[in-house]
């Protein structure tokens, strides 16, 4: 469904991401992991179409999508979490939804949906996205991404400063999902993301270093200790 | 007691252009964070090229119509060759930039139209008069003070009834998550000028008959909408309404109190303003 | 050889006009001195600075124009704020300047020098004679619109003072019921509103230009012509708020100016205008003929002193009397002012003109409208 | 010898050096714009202590240059012709100006403090056009006499042109070394830090709004002092130096210049005044053509025309 | 009298907005206390309105016994209390070494020194050095901040409370985005600087592993009261705490 293949992404002129190759296929959900700075944002980035990589191609259904712009690619059914939620504060959150709403689609998440997949959010209707706490936002990115109709999910550390209570529903959340999309999530929290995923890529200074499934990379002790600092 | 619903009238119509001028400015700031400097000599094109067409077909609902359209091919222009490279520059760069197709404007339109005045009629229906307390006032200031609300009520329908507003004002907030959403930004960035550019050609338009065409006439208007905008609440449209309101009315009431410190007016409100309220009356928030 | 002269007008911005204008006067001038030999056999050769209105940088063009080009004479100068801040450094460049437009009566009175003349009609002539023709109207409560600046606030000044030693029974209305609208001002309609409801007798309104325009145009919207009283614009006679008015200025309104080309019958001004018209399609303003004469005072300066000496040229200004289009005129010797005629006059139509003309013409005679050198105030 | 290049005093050096001998070799009229260039020059980076250091957009300069301006001029006026002390006072009249404007402004930050102080500087500009008595109102105030130097029994006057160059050049040399000493000094970091992140600044424990309000001081005293030298060098001080669009060149300048360097902003105001006269030589619409000059400037030169090039030619040097 | 920081009855509105209500709370010298709470709880607004960033609506805030209620953030920096931040604040464009210096140049009252350069001012010098290398990143002291990784940055932040010198540091998740290595060494750094110095910290974070490996008292924050305080043993058998914080599956 997404395959990446060996790209090479630069800030400015520090050289990132130095051949990195990856696959989603439907179905799945397949984690990114690795350290601070490794590259795995970049790596997302690079897929969404933020940070076009110099070298490699990645497709998505069957597509280019290296060098389109990212709305091109999230209308094409890409959908974005970014590390930082980015909620428009100023919106409420329903209007976070209906601007991120792509009626261009087959429609298999309607805004009521989304409400009803996320009951904590409904309360929350009309509240200004700025004015909900950190997990409120990861929820409303989370349901944001959805309204786009994404058919592959792209996760950016979506644990990262919240609660062990929410990042408990939050797995289970991320594991209904996978019923309708495959997701790639990229995480720092090992124990979280190797808890719900299938299959892993550990990245590490640009490069992919480790790939396997999810028994393999709970069971390689050397990958651990060295890449994830378990 | 007549004087006082003169002065009313004489603060609102002026209030009203000002109003139109500053909602573009405000909107073009709000959204492509912009300070646009150049906005005053888009508003002077608009009157230019509202003469030319009004020359051109002898009608004036014709240049009011064509003539900002054709302003907003220049904005196009400037917004794709010049602006699109200063999006998120430091704010002075920005201004430096808008200050500079400020000073291109103004002199094309001395070389185009040379640097005599000009004048334009209003439409017959409207170069009237009618009597108000006693007075004669002309028709063509009611209906300044009345097509300011107008158009300002449809865009303020626009900007939170349809979904082109509403994604206007997600781009507002945050670009670089917009385009993660799905919306062409570009596209918004370039709509929104254009739509900024046609308030102020539109402004210029229907300021027009009113005063003489010379090629510094923004000059004037941008610092007072400048003026507007930050009074306002930078990005804030209900802001420039009643900032524009409040201009207007201390201008035409300045002639009777302020005596000598006429001059000071625009900005002895800016200073009180910001005093009290440091990010203007409104906040951010098309 | 050649006869250098060095002009700064405002060629750029927004009154750009008046120093195209001036341009058009003084090449015209230089073209026909040149085709007719010269000055003392020298050619004449024109130096065109940028003062765009601003003092510092109406300093730095007359600095290159001296320091640089080495030009034997400077005529210019539009803004009055600008000719006074000036004028103390063309001393110090010793260089002699004829200025062409600039009105304030100071530059030929407190800050006066040496070096410095004006050919033009300044600001003390001009309101003498509104206030002369003020006095023949009769009214008796006199009120002004002005610009908010020096040039507005002076004008009113001496109106006020005139008018009351022409007739000590006239009142005037006192500083805060005046209309003094802030130079930038394009909507007056609130002090067109002021005005109307102090009710007087007589409105003296010294706006110029744009102002002046936009004014004309709003005040007649609004019923201010019609009102019961007399209005007179000191420079409602300028041909380029006329041309640009067109038919919208009211007829019958009494308008003053520095010169007005139908003003009179002399064969100079004839060949004034009728060269200024073949050359350039227009009638001349004010400010193309304050150039043009300029030029020509320069060079009956040149002949008399028989030398381009710039010291010798002084002398010879001093007291220098020549004919020019408007009139004869004479730089007096102790103020360096020219005695020069005031006209003014009532609009009109006239289809042979695109625009109003003066129908009747009044001339002011330049001694009885130019104040004594005692009162101008300059000791040289 | 490579080091003594890379040495950050050589360049300032060589400059000094250049412009005390400049008036051998150019013509009077340069030496004026010469003249001209410094004193903006000074104004330009008393401005980018602000803009360049502590990240303040002021557009109100122009109010203290004017009021150095003014200063100058009535003291002149009013018979006071001792040069030290029309420099001190304009200084002092500028920092207490600057002072009061600055109490009020800093609290507010990027675009809001240009628009605030863009007010003050209207407001005074409002003022100085319209208090006839004291300001000669629109048309500004004349000046006929300069103040003169007694320097070793000689009494020096300045109405030559070269004379009043080298009063020019040592007067802001002066002022010049005082603000680079600011620039390094501890108040220095503060004020870059201030630039960077003024809210961490207040939480180690600096009080942001004083440290603002005595750059904020320091950069009127020093525009002032620019004002006192214009008023000098042009003899006159009009209501026009307070104008907005008077405000507006230090900042035009710096940007042109380059506002990460210290001398930045002198380099822009060398290019504005140079590229001023070479377009005015053959148009005279030289707006449309400086506007056209401005474009790539701002699009291409991050930062500043200056301080690419020298950013270029060193990280060259350095390969 | 041993409390260096004591809270009463603090409460804070946004607006009508409740955020948080009625918290009293005081923490002895050289102490070491969490704050913990589920997103949104207010434990951030609960920082802000003590540290200066706005004054509370409710309740006073007492430093060394002394009513710092309302003050402006440097008048609280003055008395001895300084606070990190969730997210990175530092000084980008400047050095490592100068990022330091700042702070220690105002504890020295030099900040209105107009003259003198301060790389030659030995005092502070050495005193920079030696936050850097107690914080570990006194090789880099030459790197320009912005350019270091994001770990690095949060050391910086570190040395910058650290350099101030203060009695009482309120950290706000000093542990948010590191790697477990980086979070392991910050642990240990959080205990030397607390062991040597007597430093009181204050700190709040959502990895447990993190708080209950340092904190001697916990505060348990929800929905803007106080829910529980104790021994890191009584909040891990709080029922309540359970419920509504830690989940059932936390076994730290
Ligand atoms: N805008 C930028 N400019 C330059 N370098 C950058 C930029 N953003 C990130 N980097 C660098 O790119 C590298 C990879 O960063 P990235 O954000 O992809 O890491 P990450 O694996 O997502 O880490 P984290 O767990 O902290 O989110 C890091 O070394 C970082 O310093
Ligand atoms: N400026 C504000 N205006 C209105 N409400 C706000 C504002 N800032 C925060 N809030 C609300 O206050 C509550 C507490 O927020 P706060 O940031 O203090 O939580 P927190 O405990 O630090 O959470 P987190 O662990 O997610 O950082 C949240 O519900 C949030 O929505
Ligand atoms: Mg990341
Ligand atoms: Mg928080």
């Amino acid at each position: 469904m997404l395959k990446v293949k060996d790209i090479h992404t630069y800030y400015d002129d520090s050289y990132i991401l130095q051949g990195v190759d990856l696959e989603v296929s439907a179905g799945e959900i397949v984690c990114l992991l690795g350290r601070n700075g490794a590259g795995k944002s970049t790596t997302i980035k690079s897929i969404v179409g933020y940070n076009h990589p110099r070298k490699g191609s990645i497709t998505f259904l069957g597509q280019e999508i290296s060098k389109q712009s990212a709305f091109k690619n999230v209308r094409l059914g890409l959908g974005y979490v970014p590390e930082d939620r980015r909620i428009f504060s100023e919106l409420t959150v329903q209007e976070n939804f209906e601007v991120s709403f792509n009626d261009k689609t087959e429609i298999r998440w309607s805004i009521d949906d989304l409400f009803s997949t996320f009951p904590l959010l409904d309360k929350f209707r009309h509240r200004k996205g700025g004015e909900l706490s950190g997990g409120e936002q990861q929820m409303v990115a989370i349901a944001r991404a959805l309204a786009g109709q994404p058919k592959l999910l792209l996760l950016d550390e979506p644990c990262e400063g919240l609660a062990p209570v929410i990042v408990e529903q939050l797995g289970e959340i991320i594991l209904r999902l996978k019923e309708h999309f495959p997701i790639l999530l990229a995480e720092q929290n090992a124990h979280f993301a190797l808890e719900i995923s299938d299959r892993g890529y550990v990245i590490d200074k640009g490069l992919i270093c480790f790939s396997g499934t999810q028994q393999e990379l709970q069971n390689n002790e050397e990958i651990k200790t060295r890449y994830l600092s378990v | 007691m007549e004087i006082l619903l003169l002065n009313i009238l004489n603060g609102l119509s002026w209030g009203m252009l000002l109003f139109l001028i500053a909602v573009g400015l405000t909107t073009v700031f709000g959204v492509l964070g912009v300070l646009n400097f150049a906005h005053g000599s888009l508003f002077m094109l608009g009157a230019y090229l509202c003469m030319q067409t009004m020359q051109l077909f002898d009608s004036f609902w014709l240049g009011l119509l064509i003539g900002p359209l054709c302003a907003v091919f220049v904005g196009l222009l400037i917004e794709k060759f010049l602006l699109k490279r200063v999006y998120g520059r430091d704010v002075s760069f920005q201004l430096l930039l808008t200050f500079a197709v400020l000073l291109i404007l103004d002199d094309a339109v001395r070389v185009i139209w040379g640097s005599g005045y000009h004048v334009v009629e209003p439409p017959a229906i409207l170069n009237g008069i009618i009597s108000v307390a006693g007075q004669d006032y002309p028709v063509y200031r009611l209906f300044l003070v009345l097509i300011g609300p107008l158009i300002g009520g449809l865009l303020w329908a626009f900007f939170h009834y349809t979904k082109w507003g509403k994604i206007i004002r997600a781009a507002s907030f945050d670009n670089i998550m917009a385009e993660g959403v799905g919306i062409n930004v570009p596209l918004i960035y370039t709509s929104v000028f254009a739509l900024g550019t046609w308030l102020a050609a539109l402004g210029g338009a229907l300021a027009a008959p009113q005063q003489s065409l010379i090629p510094s006439m923004g000059e004037k208007i941008i610092i007072e909408s400048f003026i507007v905008v930050v009074v306002g609440g930078m990005g804030s449209f209900p802001g420039a309404f009643v900032g524009a309101l409040m201009l207007g009315l201390l201008e035409s009431f300045g002639t009777v109190f302020a005596g000598r410190m006429q001059m000071a007016i625009p900005y002895i409100l800016l200073a009180v303003i910001l005093l009290v309220k440091p990010t203007g009356l409104f906040r951010k928030g098309v | 050889s050649t006869a250098k002269i060095g002009f700064t007008y405002i060629m750029s911005g927004p009154f750009s006009a008046y120093g195209q204008f001036a341009k058009q006067g003084a090449e015209l001038a230089i073209e026909e001195i040149n085709a007719a030999g010269g000055i003392n056999g020298n050619k004449v050769e024109g130096f065109f600075e940028d003062s765009t209105g601003k003092a510092d940088v109406a300093l730095r063009a007359i600095r290159k124009l001296v320091y640089q080009d080495k030009v034997d004479m400077l005529i210019g100068l539009d803004s009055s704020g600008v000719a006074k801040t000036v004028v103390p450094s063309i001393e110090q460049m010793k260089t002699p300047l004829i200025i062409t437009h600039a009105a304030t009566p100071d530059v030929t009175g407190s800050v006066c020098n040496k070096y410095t003349f004006r050919i033009s009609l300044n600001l003390a002539q001009n309101v003498k004679a509104a206030a002369l023709l003020a006095k023949e109207t009769g009214a008796k409560k006199w009120t002004t619109v002005g610009p908010d600046y020096a040039f507005g606030h002076q004008s009113w000044e001496y109106f006020e003072k005139y008018l009351k030693e022409l007739n000590p029974e006239t009142t005037f209305l006192p500083k805060e019921d005046v209309a003094f609208p802030p130079f930038k001002t394009t909507d007056f309609s609130a002090y067109i509103t002021k005005v109307m409801s102090s009710k007087p007798d007589g409105v003296f309104i010294s706006l110029w230009g744009g102002n002046l325009i936009d004014f004309v145009r709003q005040a007649s919207s609004m019923g201010f012509f019609n009102g019961d009283f007399q209005v007179l614009f000191s420079l409602g006679a300028a041909t380029e708020v006329l041309t640009a008015l067109g038919d919208k200025m009211p007829e019958g309104l009494w308008v003053g100016t520095r010169y007005w080309f139908l003003a009179n019958d002399s064969a100079k001004n004839k060949s004034f205008v009728d060269s200024y018209f073949k050359k350039y399609g227009a009638y001349p303003s004010y400010n193309a003929h304050g150039a043009y004469s300029a030029v020509y005072a320069y060079k009956a300066a040149a002949e008399k002193a028989g030398s381009l000496d710039k010291e010798k040229i002084v002398s010879a200004l001093e007291g220098l009397k020549l004919e020019i289009p408007t009139g004869t005129i004479e730089f007096r010797k102790g103020d360096h002012q020219a005695v020069t005629d005031a006209h003014w006059g009532k609009t009109a139509a006239d289809t042979a003109y695109p625009h109003r003309i003066l129908k009747p013409v009044k001339i002011f005679n330049g001694q009885d409208v130019t104040p004594s050198v005692a009162e101008s105030g300059c000791s040289m | 010898m490579m080091k003594l290049l890379r040495h950050k005093l050589f360049g300032p050096t060589v400059l000094a050096v250049l412009l005390f001998f400049a008036p051998l070799i150019i013509s009077t009229y340069s030496v004026m714009i010469l003249s001209e260039i410094l004193i903006m020059g000074l104004m330009a980076i008393s401005f980018n202590l602000l803009l360049g250091y502590t990240g303040l957009l002021s557009f109100g300069q122009g109010a203290f240059f004017g009021l150095g301006a003014y200063c100058a001029a009535l003291m002149l006026q009013a018979g006071y012709q001792n040069l030290f002390l029309i420099l001190l006072v304009g200084m002092l009249a500028s920092l207490l100006a600057s002072l009061v404007v600055g109490f009020f402004s800093v609290r507010l930050d990027e675009i809001f403090f240009a628009m605030i102080t863009l007010g003050f500087g209207m407001l005074f500009f409002s003022i100085a056009h319209n208090w006839l008595d004291v300001t000669g109102g629109s048309d500004g105030l004349p000046v006929f006499v300069l103040p003169s130097l007694s320097l070793l029994g000689n009494e020096i006057t300045f109405y030559e042109p070269t004379r009043m160059y080298y009063l020019v050049f040592g007067i802001v040399l002066l002022g010049l070394v005082l603000l680079w000493l600011i620039v390094h000094s501890p108040f220095g970091l503060i004020l870059k830090a201030m630039r960077e992140n003024k809210q961490r600044v207040s939480f180690v424990g600096g009080n942001v709004r004083l440290l603002r309000i005595v750059a904020f001081a320091i950069s009127g005293a020093f525009t002032g002092l620019a004002g006192v030298l214009f008023c000098l060098f042009n003899s006159m001080a009009t209501p026009e130096f307070m104008h907005w669009s008077f405000s507006a060149k230090p900042v035009i300048m710096s940007i042109i210049g380059g506002t990460g360097v210290f001398l930045g902003p002198l380099f822009g105001a060398g290019i504005f005044f140079v590229l001023e006269q070479i377009i005015i030589q053959y148009t005279e619409n030289w707006m449309l053509f400086l506007g056209i000059v401005l474009v790539p400037i701002v699009l291409f030169f991050p930062q500043g025309v200056f301080g690419t090039l020298r950013n270029k030619i060193f990280k060259q040097g350095v390969k | 009298m041993t409390d260096v920081l004591r809270i009463e009855n603090l409460g804070h509105s946004y607006g009508k907005f409740k955020v948080i209500e009625d918290i009293s709370l005081s923490i002895s010298k050289g102490e070491m206390s969490a704050l913990i709470g589920p997103n949104g709880a207010g434990k951030t607004t609960f920082y802000n309105a003590i540290s200066g960033h706005f004054p509370p609506t409710r309740g006073k805030v007492f430093l060394n016994g002394e009513n710092i209620t309302g003050f402006a953030a440097h008048r609280v920096v003055d008395k001895g209390m300084c606070r990190s931040f969730q997210i990175t604040n530092i000084f980008a464009a400047l050095t490592v070494l100068e990022n330091v210096i700042s702070p220690l140049i105002i504890q020295q009252r030099k900040h209105f020194k107009i003259y003198g350069n301060v790389f030659k001012d030995k005092q502070i010098i050495e005193r920079a050095m030696l936050v850097l290398e107690q914080i570990g990143i006194a090789d880099r002291a030459d790197q320009v901040v912005a350019n270091l990784a994001y770990g690095d940055k949060r050391l910086v932040e570190m040395a910058i409370v650290l350099a101030r010198d203060p009695s009482v540091v309120l950290l706000d998740e000093p542990t948010a985005g590191m790697n477990p290595e980086e979070t392991e060494n910050m642990i240990k750094l959080i205990k030397k600087l607390a062991n040597n110095s007597g430093t009181t910290f204050f700190i709040t974070e959502h990895d447990m592993k993190v708080v209950f490996s340092l904190a001697e008292k916990i505060y348990v924050l929800h929905q803007g009261h106080l829910l529980a305080q104790g021994s890191p043993g009584e909040i891990r058998s709080n029922e309540h705490v359970k419920e509504a914080y830690l989940g059932r599956k936390v076994h730290a």
